[in-house]
This record gives C-alpha cells, structure tokens and sequence, in this order.
C-alpha cells in the first residue's frame, strides 16, 4: 500500500473533458468519472430535470502520486474558476497489485 | 381570441397530458420520468419531424416564396436577440442579458410540434391550413443564429473585470468549441440530418418508416408534454428570483414576436399554416440548444433567469393560450 | 380448474416471455433491463390502459352497477388488510404485518392488465366477456386506501419504544406527505390522470394517439413481463428469510381474496369480464405504490418481506394460474 | 487551499430532501447529489431492480467548513436513526477558486 | 460490385442515419444516444428479429436443408477463429490473438439486420431472395462457439507466467462462469428466448404482437444505426493504436470470411437472400457477446484492439459496402 | 461518531460481485454500489459508449471497522491484479445512529 492523494472534482458535465485533460497531462495514471448527479453551489441549484442536458452534473475522482497533486490542483484552479464546480484534495492509501 | 379556437387545442390530448404534468408537480406527486427518456422523446420527436419535413419538401415544388420564408425565419432569428438584449440591458448585466436575447431568439422544437398538431387536429377543409415542409427547415435555420449573435454581444458589451489576475473571460472564448455547439448540438444535429434524410428517401423510404416515425407521434408527443408539465411546474418556484421586469418580459415577448412573425408571413403571402408556426418560431424561446451553448460562451451567465422564464412562462403560455391567440389573429388578418 | 383455459393462458405471448425471464434468471444469464426502462415500460402501461379505459367509459352508459362495482371496490381493498393484519399478527410484529396487510389489499396494475389481455386473447364470442371501462376506475380507486388503512392498524397497535431518548417512531408520521405518497404517488397520477384525459378526449382524440397508446400494447406488456420475469425470479432467494407461514399466506390469500372479488361480482350481477377483472384486484397485491408509501410511513417495516412475497409469489401466480383458475371458478358460477 | 469536512450520506432516495434540507439550514454552501446506487446494509440488500423505484439509493455529498460540521452531524442523526443509512465524516482540503 | 446495389444500399433510411451518426461524430458534435437507450433499442430489435424468424420457422416446412444450413453456420463460426487465431499469432500474443479470432468467428446482429432490411427493400419479384426464418437461428446458434474456441486456444498455448508469486490466470478460468456467458449471455437469451416464443405464440399471437414487434421495426433499426454511426466513428482515433496488419485483417477477413459463407451456401444451393444472409453472418464480427466473454476468461486480452477493429471498421465496412458487395457475388455465381 | 476505514474500490460492473462477496465475507455490515461511471487506466479509456455493456465501471464504497480493513485489503487484492481496477483505503468517522 503506498500513499497517494485522492482529488475529486465536481464540474458540469459538459466541462468534464477540460479536468480529464488536466489529469492526462499530469501523467496521473487514471481517472474515474461518475455521471448523472445533481448539485447546489453558489450559482444556485443544477435541476436533474435534464430537459437540457446542459446541467448533468459529473464528479472526477483521481488517486495521484502526492508528488504530482500539486500540479494537478493548479491546473484545475482556473477551470473551477472559470466554470464553477468544487475542487477537493484528500489522503488515502492505494492497494498494489 | 377565438374562445372555440382555445377550447380546442386546450382538449387536444398533447395538452391535456401537459396539464396533468403541471397538475402533478403542484401538488408535489413524486412522479418523474428519469433521464435519459426526456433525451430519448425528444430525439424520436426532432428525427420525426425532421424526417416528415424532408418527405414533404421533396413533394412539394421548391419556389422563391419558400426562399423568402426561410430568408425571413433567419432574418427574425438574428434580429430579435438584438432589441431583446438592449431592452434587457436595462434590469440585468451583459452576461444575462445577452444570454436570455439569445434564448428568445432562438426556438423551442415542442412549441412548434404542438402548434403543427393543432393544426393536424383542426381537420380544416383549406388546404392552405396545411403547413409546409419547408417549415420544418425554417425551424433548423432558425435554432442557432441568435447563439452567435448573443455571443457577439456578451463579447462587444462586456467591460475588462477590475480583478487584476483574472483574465477577462471574454477574451477567452474558444469560437470553435462555441460554433459546435450552436451549429452541431445534438438537437440541431438529429433535426437537420433528419431533414435531409428524409429528402433522400423516397416514398418507399419514408413508408417503410412511418409507422415508427408518423404513426405514433401523437403519442409520443403527449408523453413528452406530460414530462414538460412535470418540468415546467417545478421551475415554477424559481420565478420570484426573476423579479416582475424579467417575468414581464417572459410573458410579453411572446405575443410580440410572434405578431412580427405573422407580419413577416403576411407580407410574403403564405397561408395560415405556414403563418400559425412562423410565428410560434418567432415567439417561443429555447431550452435546449442555447442554455448548453451558453454554459461554454458566456459561463457568468444565470441559467436560473434564462431557463426558467423560457420554460416556466413562455413555453406553457405558448402552448397553451398562444397557439389559438396567434391563429385568431390570422384568421381575422387573412380572413 | 379447465386445462384449455389454463394452455390458453400460457401460450398468450407476454406469458411465454414472462416464462423467458424467469428462465433466464433461474440459469443465471446477465440479462437485465435496467432503470429506467422499467419505469418507462411501466409509465407507457398505466397510460395506454388509463386512455383506453377513459375512452371507454364515455362509450358506455354510466348507471347505478358501475358505482356499485366502484363502491365494491373499494370495500374489498379497504377491508382486505383489516383482516390479513390480525391473521399476520400471529407471525409478524406490528410493522411488517401492517405493511405486509397494505400490500395485499392493494393491486397490482399488471396483473390486472395481463388479465384483461387474456380475455382479449379468448375473442370470445359472449359481450360479457368484454370489461367495462369503469374496471379501470375501479382499479385506480383500489390503489390507495389499503395503504391509509395499513397506516393506520400501524399506528394504533404500535407500542411505544422501551429506548428512552427515542421518540416513538409512530408519532411522527407526517400525514400531509403520507397521503401524497398515498394518493398521488406516481402509478396512481398516471392510471388517474389518463383515465380522465380519455374522458375528456373523445373518439377524434383517441384514434389520434391509439396507433401509440392501442396497437404496440400488447407487444410493450411483453417486454416488461421479460423484465418481471427476471425480476421476480431473482428475489426467489430472498424467499427463505419469509418462512413457511407467511409462504402459505402469499400462495393462499390470492385465491380467498379473488374469491371475494368474484362473490362481490356474483352479487352485483356482472359479467364474466368485469369478474374476472374484479378478482383479478381482490387477489393482487402491490408492488410499486405500497412499498413506496411504506418507505416513509413505516419505516421499520422489512421490505424483505413485502416485496419479496408480492413479486416473487403472488404476482407469478396470479398471472400463470390465478387468472384461468378465477375464470374456471366463474364460468361455473355464471354458467 | 483550505481544510474542510468531506461529509457523505448514503440515504434511500425517497429520502435525500431531508438530507438536503438538513444542509442547506446549515448554511454549507453546497452539496452533490450521487444517484442510481444500490447497497446492502444491517436491513437487508436494495436490491436495484427498480421494479418499484423506491429502492433506489443516493449519495449526498457536501464539503464544508470545519466549523459547522458538528452541527450537520447532529442534525443528519435523528433521519439516520429513523430511515437507514450511512453517514460518514473525513477531512480534505478545498482548491480554492 | 453492381454499383445500382450499392446505391440502393446506401440510400436506406438506415443506413442513411449510421451515415449520420458518423458525420455528427466526425465533426464533434455532443450528440449522444446515452445508457440504457442503445440497450433498449438492442433488446427490441432481438427480440423482434426473433419473433419474427419463430413465426416464419413454423410456417415454413423443416427438411434436411435447414438442417444442413444451421450445421455449416455452427461450422463457419468454430472454424473462423482457428485459422484467423494463427494467422494473427504472428502479430499478437496469445491473449489478444484469441479474443480477435473469438470476436470474427461469432456475429454481429446488427449486420445481419441490417442485411434482411436491404434485402426487402429490393422488393425482387423472385421468392428466393426472401430469407427463411431459419437464417435467424443460424445466427442464433453462431454467437457462441466462437467464444468456446476463443477461450480454448488461449489457455492452450498460453505459456506460464514466470512471475513466481502470481498463479496463472488460464489456470484459473472458471468455466461453469465462462459457459453462462457464452450461451446465457442477455444478447443471446433474448435471440434465442424471442426465437421459441415465435415458434410457441402462432398466428394469432404473432397479429397481436406484430404492431409493435414488426411496423415500426425498420424505424427502431434507423435509430439504433445512429447511435452505432457515433459510436463506430468516436473509436476511429482509437485506430492507430491498432497499427496496420490488424486493420488489414480488419477490412480483409470481412469478404474473405464471407466468400466462404457464399461458398457454403452455393454447395447447399440455397436461394440469394439465404446465401446473403450467411455471408454477412460469416463476415461479420461481434462486439456484444464475445468481449462480455473475454473480460472474464481472457482479461489480459485488449479490448482497444478486438472491440474498435470490430465495431469501428469491419461494421461499418460490412453494412455499407460489403452487403451490395456479397449481393453482386452472389447474383454473379446463382445467375 | 467512531473511526472507520473508507474503502472504495473501482472496479468493471462485471466483476462487482467478486468485490462484494469478499465485503459479505469479512462481514463489514455493509456497502453501496455506484454505477454508470467509465474511467481511464493503465489498461486504456473503457468508453462509456455502451454498444457493449461489457464496459460499465462501477465503485464500491464501503465503511468498515478498522480491525476487518487489512482482511479486506488482503482479499481485494488478487481479485485486482487479475481483472484491473483500484482500490483506496482512507480514514473518516461514522456517524452512530
Ligand atoms: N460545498 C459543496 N460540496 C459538495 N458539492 C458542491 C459544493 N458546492 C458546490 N458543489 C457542487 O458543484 C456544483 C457547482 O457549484 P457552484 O459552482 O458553486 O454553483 C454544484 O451544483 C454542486 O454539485
Ligand atoms: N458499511 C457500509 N458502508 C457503505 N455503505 C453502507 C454501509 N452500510 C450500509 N450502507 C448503505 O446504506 C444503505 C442502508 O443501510 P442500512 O440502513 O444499514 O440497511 C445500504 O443499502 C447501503 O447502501
Ligand atoms: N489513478 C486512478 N484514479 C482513479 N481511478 C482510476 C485510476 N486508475 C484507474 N482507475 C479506474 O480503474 C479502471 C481500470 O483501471 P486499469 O485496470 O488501470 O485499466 C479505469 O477505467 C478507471 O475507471
Ligand atoms: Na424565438
Ligand atoms: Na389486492
Ligand atoms: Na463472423
């Protein structure tokens, strides 16, 4: 088990592949996206109605060598930024095999 | 209005499934039709339409009147989006403003799909009642027009942000990825391709797929509402944000629009068909293709403004009332 | 019970493909259809059949049978959980006998509408053999009060909580959000709703949507019997946590309660279809509005039971053997 | 970046407006809501079949100043207690934006 | 190649809306068919194709010829995979050679729709160029052999790993799993299961089925052929990882696989439309069955080789150009 | 509230059921299963296109007492090396109910 960092980002899912390029450059490794949510956040709430599919609302979910996080989480900044979402970096252990 | 008129389209089933789904949300039944059904209704009803539009363009004789109609459609797509915005100016922010301009220069696919089966339903002996399938392009023309115009003036209108580090984000629209989405959104995509592919078809093409693209479209059509009545009514609540400029203005474009719409459609001399969904063109507002392209082009943008008054004011108000209002008002005009 | 009624019955095609999915299941195969198909598979069901009945009943001469039938109805799925609570008591606490009394006294909607399918099958020469529409309003008034009434047996009989710093469960039921789920939960506003839009819509209306909500019927029902097959048989493993006496309840209450159901018809003087139909409600019990009401009413109910007794024992056998055996049943009575 | 509570909440989705009501009275800024899950739990599997679509199970989750936590804990309590589910409580930093 | 039979090809509805898919695809449209449409629409396309051949299996008469046919499909489907496993050897490993041999000796089901849509879209006068209902259960039973073989020759010559601490995994292949895949996998079950309920439901059943199982059929293919055209081409950039020799087998196994499909169905002198039919199941290569069955028994195997040759040249291939093409041969050799 | 160990695990809808019968086993008291995610890996992007259902991912979450965590690991980890896949360990506190 080695220690990685665990970096969910919460973003629209139309704006998905502009994280997943993020992480690609990184040379993370990997990535997981969960589709379909639905949120609340500052520019108020995203309705699953989905009569337009404009607001789906995708999480990202990364586990990263920790000496890459850091670049990956600058990167990320104006995207947020620019876009909305949330950004969240967190520890957790990695099961070889 | 023509009290006859509105009796009539408010009995048609299509909208008396709408109003189930609106009846349904106000008293908080749970009921919902999960995505991706709302995606897959509104696929089948574009590729539907879109598919009938081509069959019908082919058999009818192609003339300079369509050209001017198409030309007219385009016309009020590019214009409305400008006095909107300078008129919105006035309550809300560049951002807002110029993305609600664009929402209501741009259409909604169902408002026209109901008002052409309202017209199906009225049985009319003229045959001038009778829509061309050249409406069907008008509509495809129509859809992303006011996406760049909007976008043009979120960009022209907008000041440099006082914020030192931020880069303006308007300098940094990505102008493909923008046409794409207006030109290539899924939406614009399955209607235009439809129309086309029903053009290559043949009578035997399109027989061979009518009874899945025709027969039921009826159906089809009051199931979708039944979920616009669901969505819509729920938005309902949001609507105190808005405040009652914004609502006015959601309530009075409309009929507005749409008289420029009839005007055009007189002046060019078509019947009444062709004038009921020109103007419903011209006075309904999108909820698809402008909100997803205004998630990438003008992202400080509330879509709680722009979506909410075009889907939880004008498109019921549309449906419902607006259809037999605009059809009096060209029956009187024409008659 | 008459073999060829049986045969019959078990060569209809949404049978067969029922038979199809428990197979699968049973061998294991991956075949699933996921969410939201079921749901959609579902809402199109209680739609069209909600349309047709609406229709239906317009066609035919109200009168004093149907609103006793109606009152039957009622009574039958009011008084049902009063006394299967009492006879669960002796195995069940107060919770699970409740929400286990709800279930049976509800209906299940496809049961009902493979029965009606299976009298359609029969073409059977004698009228009577063809419900009236108002069976569909009997089924729609038959989906909620058990529900009201399983809530309330909860209520009384609950003992409060021996834990101190818990407050008894019972007493915070939120009778506002209960009735909602009750009566306006989603399957009871569409079965509702389109009903009285098929009132409203008339013969012009409905020949308009039939070719969606009429002619594909029978095949849609296929599908989802596909889908319940695979359902049902994948919870036969759940069976074991249930036990012998609550086994014979879900195999034995089914034909008591059609028993019922067809006494009730006998006495009103109806024909074989709307007894079939009448029976067919008594001895189904519910999977989809009662289970939902109960998540939030009584909570501390195990849906391990409910569920498990209502799909994967009772409504395979109603389908299979009940509805032939309940016509065996009446056509001796009648005959 | 700064240090926030990762709170998640696994609740049926009959259910998640109580968690989300829960929330947005705190104050937290935001949530994501994770749907079309399934589970097994001290009652029993969920089994996701959706024949009847109250099985469904959803996950909420909220990033939140540590300060306000405790009192989102509290209030999530009695509506665990009551329904079911999960509530879990983990540290992460937020990529500021 | 009879270029008139290209053109008619070519101008189907459905081939028309893959050709759609493709464009939307190729120029970045965000047009997508999302989970579970492309699954429903799979499933009902099965299930009517099954139907449909049970029903014309019963009505035509058995004979040593349908024997024979369904005897060389079984033939055709194991022996591709031995020859097409050696030949790929020389460029692959051992995983990845047996899941591209399994993925061209089993079929595709959509080629072989597509095939019977152009087939009746001929109109022929001559009877023989309807296919028989026994061409749906050669396909049928050619899903899963290949599988078997697939999976026997990777554990044959796969060589030990010599990473000490990991047991090898062909050792480990759990073959009761491998079986249920094979030829219980949901594909196969509804083919299979929809094959038996035609043959079980009779003339009746089939009228009260067909408004859904068989008019609207060619619609529901034109829909699915658009989600399959923005799928086939968004993996077209996966194409380069494949390098040239896989894509030579890609596009050359296609006709050579079919010619020995035609050689096959000429030395049993069946009709054109049988022989078509066998040359498109033999030409054709799975991408639904057989990577189900890799994932679990050949995990090490990259889907990024077997599943975009499949899906993103030898589909497209075969349902544009290889259908006239394998015509024109055939109506070369039987006239 | 009381420690726990988080566990989540990525893994192809296909072999999800290997995951939980090894959490069934280790007796955890429970799990939850998000689907309809797709991700990126050492193995390649598992497109979420769908043609082939064979390339749904999923993600299993599991909330468990640290003593069974190291049991989990142990087991989960072969069923990765075969069939690919990521599985993460992280702390975080439960709240009682
Ligand atoms: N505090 C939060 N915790 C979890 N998700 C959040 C939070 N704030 C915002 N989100 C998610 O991010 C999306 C966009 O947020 P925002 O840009 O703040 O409007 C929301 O729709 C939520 O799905
Ligand atoms: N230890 C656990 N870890 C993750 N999820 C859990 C756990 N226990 C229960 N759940 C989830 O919470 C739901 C309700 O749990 P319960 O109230 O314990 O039956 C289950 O269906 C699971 O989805
Ligand atoms: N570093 C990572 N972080 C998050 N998810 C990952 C990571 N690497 C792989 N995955 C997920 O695990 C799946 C299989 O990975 P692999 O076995 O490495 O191809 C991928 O499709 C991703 O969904
Ligand atoms: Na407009
Ligand atoms: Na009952
Ligand atoms: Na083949």
């Amino acid at each position: 088990m080695r220690d990685v960092k665990r970096i969910e980002v919460v973003v629209d899912a139309v704006h998905v592949e502009r994280v997943t390029a993020v992480l690609r450059d990184a040379g993370v490794g990997g990535f997981t996206v969960f589709r379909g949510a639905w949120g609340e956040g500052d520019r108020g709430p995203r309705r699953p109605d989905g009569v337009s599919g404009a607001f789906e609302t995708c999480v990202v979910l990364c586990a990263c060598d920790p000496a890459k996080a850091d670049a990956v989480t600058e990167a990320l900044r104006p995207i947020l930024k620019r876009y909305g979402g949330v950004g969240l970096v967190g520890d957790a252990r990695w099961i070889d095999h | 209005m023509d009290v006859t008129l509105l009796m009539d389209n408010l009995r048609t089933p299509a909208i008396l499934f709408f109003g189930l789904g609106v009846l349904a949300a106000v008293l908080k039944s749970d009921l919902t039709l999960p995505q991706p059904i709302p995606r897959l209704l509104s696929i089948y009803l574009l590729m539907a339409i879109g598919l009938h539009g081509g069959v019908e363009l082919v058999r009818s004789e192609p003339g300079l009147r369509v050209a001017l109609i198409l030309l007219a459609a385009v016309g009020l797509a590019a214009a409305i989006p400008v006095w909107s915005f300078f008129l919105l100016r006035w309550r809300l922010g560049v951002a807002d403003a110029a993305a609600v301009a664009a929402t209501y220069g741009s259409i909604s696919a169902v408002t026209f799909i109901t008002a052409d089966n309202f017209l199906d339903s009225l049985n009319h002996p003229d045959p001038a009642y009778q829509p061309g399938g050249y409406m069907v392009a008008a509509m495809a023309l129509m859809e992303s027009p006011a996406i760049v115009v909007g976008v043009l003036l979120a960009r022209f209108f907008s000041t440099p942000t006082t914020d030192g580090d931020t880069p303006p984000t308007r300098q940094r629209t990505d102008w493909g990825e923008l046409m794409r989405e207006a030109f290539l959104n899924g939406a614009v995509v399955v209607l235009v391709g439809s129309l086309v592919v029903g053009m290559l078809i043949g009578e035997a093409g399109w027989e061979s797929v009518a009874p899945f693209a025709y027969d039921p479209f009826k159906g089809v059509l009051c199931l979708f509402l039944l979920d616009m009545g669901l969505v819509a009514a729920r938005r309902l609540g949001d609507l105190k944000r808005c405040g009652p400029a914004l609502l006015g203005f959601a309530v009075l474009s409309a009929p507005a629009h749409a008289a420029l719409g009839i005007a055009a459609a007189w002046l060019l001399g078509v019947g009444p068909g062709d004038a009921l969904l020109l103007a419903v063109l011209a006075g309904s507002a999108s909820y698809i293709a402008v909100p997803a392209a205004m998630r990438l082009a003008v992202p400080d943008a509330n879509p709680g403004l722009y979506v909410t008054m075009s889907l939880a004011v004008t498109f019921p108000l549309n449906i419902t009332a607006g259809i037999p209002l605009y059809l009096t008002a060209i029956e009187w005009l024409w008659g």
